[in-house]
């Protein structure tokens, strides 16, 4: 398997007299830097912010899974993790922060709110059924409030899909 | 590995269910006239000092705060119309998801308006149950007040210490209701289950540790010589503004205040408890912090009083299957770890309530800020509104 | 004096910066728009224009950093230089230049420029 | 100023005294046009110093939205409870905001969401709903594209 943790098992290690050869293939190097080094975006809306906090604190420590730096300005977040209930009023403001990161980015709609509208789906005039609606999601983790474990079991696998990217065909951007 | 791209990523999502209008773009705000030298700030919904999605809109003259306007309604569900179309049974997960903080304290008061909507009496070991969860709940609610505060001002380290502890608090409440923030664990009558079986001995083991954890966490943060020079005298709110602001809770009684639901308008079992209130003296931002503090070591003597004093006997009482309290009106408050927690309830004999206002303390705390703030820096602003201890959906129901 | 060493270190400097960049451009995925680049204002329009006019007293402090930052950028050789060279010269000579500028610091403060409010 | 003597002082002030059921705070129904004086009466002479809401009750079937006061006295541990009555369409209610500071926020709140104009408020502006909202969602016959009714469990 790959010597480092994520790393393609295409790369090849050749056990040559003077030391070990890494061979790897381009994108494998990228994809491992950047799956391991995502830096999120803080965005509490409601309750899931407490489970994104707790998953932060010395317990859970997403720390270990590369998530170190939760950056509050989008320049420098590579995922948007959206924790809580979108509302109408809140439109215009998820759409410029998410045209706002630079590419490429990704988004995790964290709770039911953010999937679908969650408990206020019947009943609310300014629910946004979905935060798919507004920006283009990733991962979705389910919950009311998901655990702190469900966050960075979708953490996970949103890397794995990151590892499967190539640079000829990276996710292009919103224009 | 499979190539993987993200599926239709380059034009915008369909918004085919039309539920989503067009960007209704905010309209900026005039900025301010040229000649004077005074600007806009605008400390916007997605920021790390709001603790969630409030906007404030700061007219600076150099760095000092000359005005402040508010702009609320970024998490606004529509809670209380969502509210007359759902049964009373189905209303409890709502009032915790209002305020996920003291969820346990939601649905104290909610759940007590019905009883007492509905003439019911509970079981002694239920009012027992409820003060235990209850002062847990506070606990956990001020130990998150306390990290988040200590990363507004720049600490990261407490941050670590109190979710460390707050997390077992958090073990024992899913425990025992299965849900670790939003507990849904109160029904009318009483409970939905009993208390686990080794619940007493995680929460003595708990009492035990944390008097000396939270020792660690005052001197941590509340009595550090960088805070208390950046709190001690900043952001001063007296008694009779505070209260004509309806400002409840440690922000109250920081400005000399001994006004605490649980002692004003007594209920449960806390008469027959010997607590103090603890009250700060000139209503600055340290007393706030200090009064939480306070606080907690309070809930630490109440704990062991209800653990001692705890009855035998039913967890739930005999309450009707469809829950139709006759035609009526009702208003039960509790001290919730932010202040007072109301539910005035209107019902009209049918099994879903005619009207439900919820009286929550964020609301009115956060409506003294721009008193508050006249004439302090900017950077006294993120320590004043770390302070208040505000949670916004609380603001927005 | 072969200038050719510095010439090839030059062109090595700027090779190494410009293939750097250049291969980063080529491999990142690069989609600029009207919103990405507008000012972030925490996720609304941004409005009022940035430069604004703000008090004098940021400008004058900032004066008086930079005094004191070239100053400390003299006295690096000097300290440098300053064992080789026997006898109590070099010491007289830095206490009039720091002196020089203390005098100058007294000057500022008594006219009030470090009057913050 | 002990209990006893502010309720005494209440019922010599207000003839129409009378407590709905499970409430035991007495309510006072009062005129718009007085509403100002009754509680300035209520804050100074009655030491009803806290205003814990203010909220409204849309009767439909009357006509009528019913606004609620509630007040609370930090030194007698009395509450009460003011209404005032006001047609549906075009109520003007002045505003207590200088009396009580948080009635500002409160009766902003009411104000959208039931549609009742609060005269000489400092601050009229929208507080909770967003600006392209329109129509008062808390009213009984409120209808939004956007809102979908639970079905009811046959």
């Amino acid at each position: 398997m790959g010597l480092m943790n994520g790393l393609d098992p295409r790369s090849l290690v050749l056990r040559m007299p003077g030391g070990n050869v890494l061979i790897s293939s381009l994108d494998a190097a990228i994809n491992a830097s950047r799956s391991n080094s995502l830096w999120t975006l803080t965005f509490g809306l409601a309750c899931c912010a407490i489970e994104m906090m707790a998953a932060g604190a010395s317990t859970y420590d997403w720390a270990r899974f590369g998530f170190e730096v939760p950056s509050a300005s989008p320049r420098r977040a590579d995922m948007m993790i959206v924790a809580g209930t979108v509302v109408r009023k809140m439109v215009p403001i998820i759409r410029t922060l998410y045209q706002q990161m630079p590419d490429p980015k990704y988004v995790v709609a964290m709770g039911g709110c953010a999937i679908s509208g969650g408990p206020y789906v019947y009943d609310s005039y300014t629910i946004v059924r979905g935060v798919e609606e507004i920006v283009p999601v990733d991962i979705y983790i389910p919950g009311c409030p998901p655990r702190p474990e469900a966050l960075l079991d979708g953490l996970i696998k949103l890397q794995e899909r990151i590892r499967g990217q190539s640079v000829r065909t990276a996710p292009a951007g919103q224009a | 590995m499979r190539n993987v791209t993200f599926g239709n990523r380059d034009k915008m999502p369909p918004t085919a269910r039309g539920t989503v209008p067009a960007a209704t773009v905010v309209q900026p705000l005039p900025s301010a006239s040229a000649t004077s030298d005074e600007f806009l700030l605008n400390i916007g919904p997605q920021h790390p000092a709001t603790h969630g999605v409030l906007r404030v809109v700061v007219t600076m003259d150099g760095e000092v705060v000359k005005d402040i306007v508010p702009h609320i309604g970024y998490v606004h569900r529509g809670l209380e119309k969502l509210f007359e179309n759902r049964t009373y049974e189905q209303i409890i997960p709502f009032t915790d998801r209002t305020d996920y903080l003291s969820a346990i304290a939601n649905n104290f008061a909610y759940v007590r308006g019905v009883e007492m909507l509905l003439g019911l009496e509970v079981p002694r070991k239920v009012e027992y149950m409820r003060v235990l969860m209850a002062e847990l709940n506070r606990i956990a609610s001020h130990l998150l007040w306390l990290a988040a505060y200590g990363l507004d001002m720049g600490a990261f380290t407490p941050f670590l210490y109190a979710f460390r502890d707050r997390e077992e608090i958090v073990a024992m409440i899913e425990e025992a209701s299965g849900g670790r923030l939003t507990t849904n664990y109160f029904r009318v009558g009483g409970f939905v289950h009993d208390l686990p079986k080794d619940f007493f001995a995680r929460l003595r083991k708990f009492l035990a540790r944390f008097g000396k954890a939270l020792n660690e966490l005052d001197t941590l943060l509340v009595e550090n010589a960088i805070f208390v020079a950046r709190t001690r005298g900043v952001g001063v709110i007296g008694k009779e503004r505070a209260v004509s602001y309806g400002m409840t809770g440690p922000c109250l009684r920081a400005s000399n205040a001994a006004f605490d639901v649980r002692r004003d308008m007594p209920y449960s079992i806390y008469p027959s408890l010997e607590f103090e209130i603890p009250v700060g003296r000139n209503g600055d931002t340290w007393d706030r912090s200090w009064v939480r503090i306070e606080e907690m070591r309070q809930s630490l003597a109440i704990l062991r009083q209800a653990m001692e004093g705890f009855p035998e006997g039913e967890h739930r009482a005999r309450a009707p299957r469809n829950i139709e309290p006759p035609a009526g009106e009702v208003y039960s408050a509790v001290e919730g770890p932010r202040g007072e927690i109301g539910f005035y309830i209107v019902s009209d004999g049918t099994r879903k309530p005619y009207r439900v206002k919820m009286r929550k303390p964020s609301f009115s705390n956060f409506s003294a800020l721009p008193e508050i703030l006249r004439g302090l820096k900017i950077a006294d602003l993120v320590a004043v509104m770390g302070s208040l201890d505000l949670v916004v959906p609380e603001i927005d129901r | 004096m072969e200038y050719a060493t510095i010439l090839v270190f030059l062109a090595v400097a700027m090779l190494l910066g410009v293939t750097s960049l250049g291969i980063n451009r080529l491999l990142m995925p690069y989609r600029p728009n009207r919103v990405k680049n507008a000012t972030y204002e925490c996720g609304n329009e941004p409005f009022g224009d940035a430069q604004i006019r703000y008090n004098v007293r940021f400008y004058i402090f900032a004066l008086l950093y930079v005094v004191f930052a070239v100053e400390a950028a003299f006295l690096f050789p000097w300290a440098v230089v300053f064992r080789s060279i026997d006898g109590m010269l070099p010491l007289g000579e830095a206490a009039v230049f720091i002196g020089i500028l203390v005098l100058a610091l007294a000057y500022a403060w008594r006219k009030g420029a470090l009057k913050w409010d | 100023m002990r209990a006893e003597e502010a309720l005494a002082a209440l019922r010599k002030r207000f003839p129409g005294v009378e407590t709905r059921p499970v409430d035991p705070a007495p309510g006072v129904t009062v005129p718009p046009q007085s509403l100002r004086e009754h509680l300035v009466f209520l804050r100074d002479e009655l030491a009803f110093d806290f205003l814990v809401f203010v909220t409204a009750l849309d009767r439909p079937s009357e006509g009528a939205l019913e606004l609620v006061y509630r007040l609370f006295s930090h030194e007698t541990r009395v509450s009460v409870v003011v209404r005032v009555r006001c047609p549906r369409d075009g109520a003007r209610v002045p505003t207590v905001s200088d009396i009580f500071r948080t009635a500002e926020w409160h009766e902003r709140e009411t104000a959208e969401l039931f549609g009742i104009v609060f005269t000489d408020h400092p601050d009229p502006r929208r507080l909770l709903l967003p600006d392209d909202l329109d129509g008062y969602p808390l009213r009984k016959d409120f209808t939004h594209p956007n809102l979908i009714r639970l079905p009811e469990a046959r």
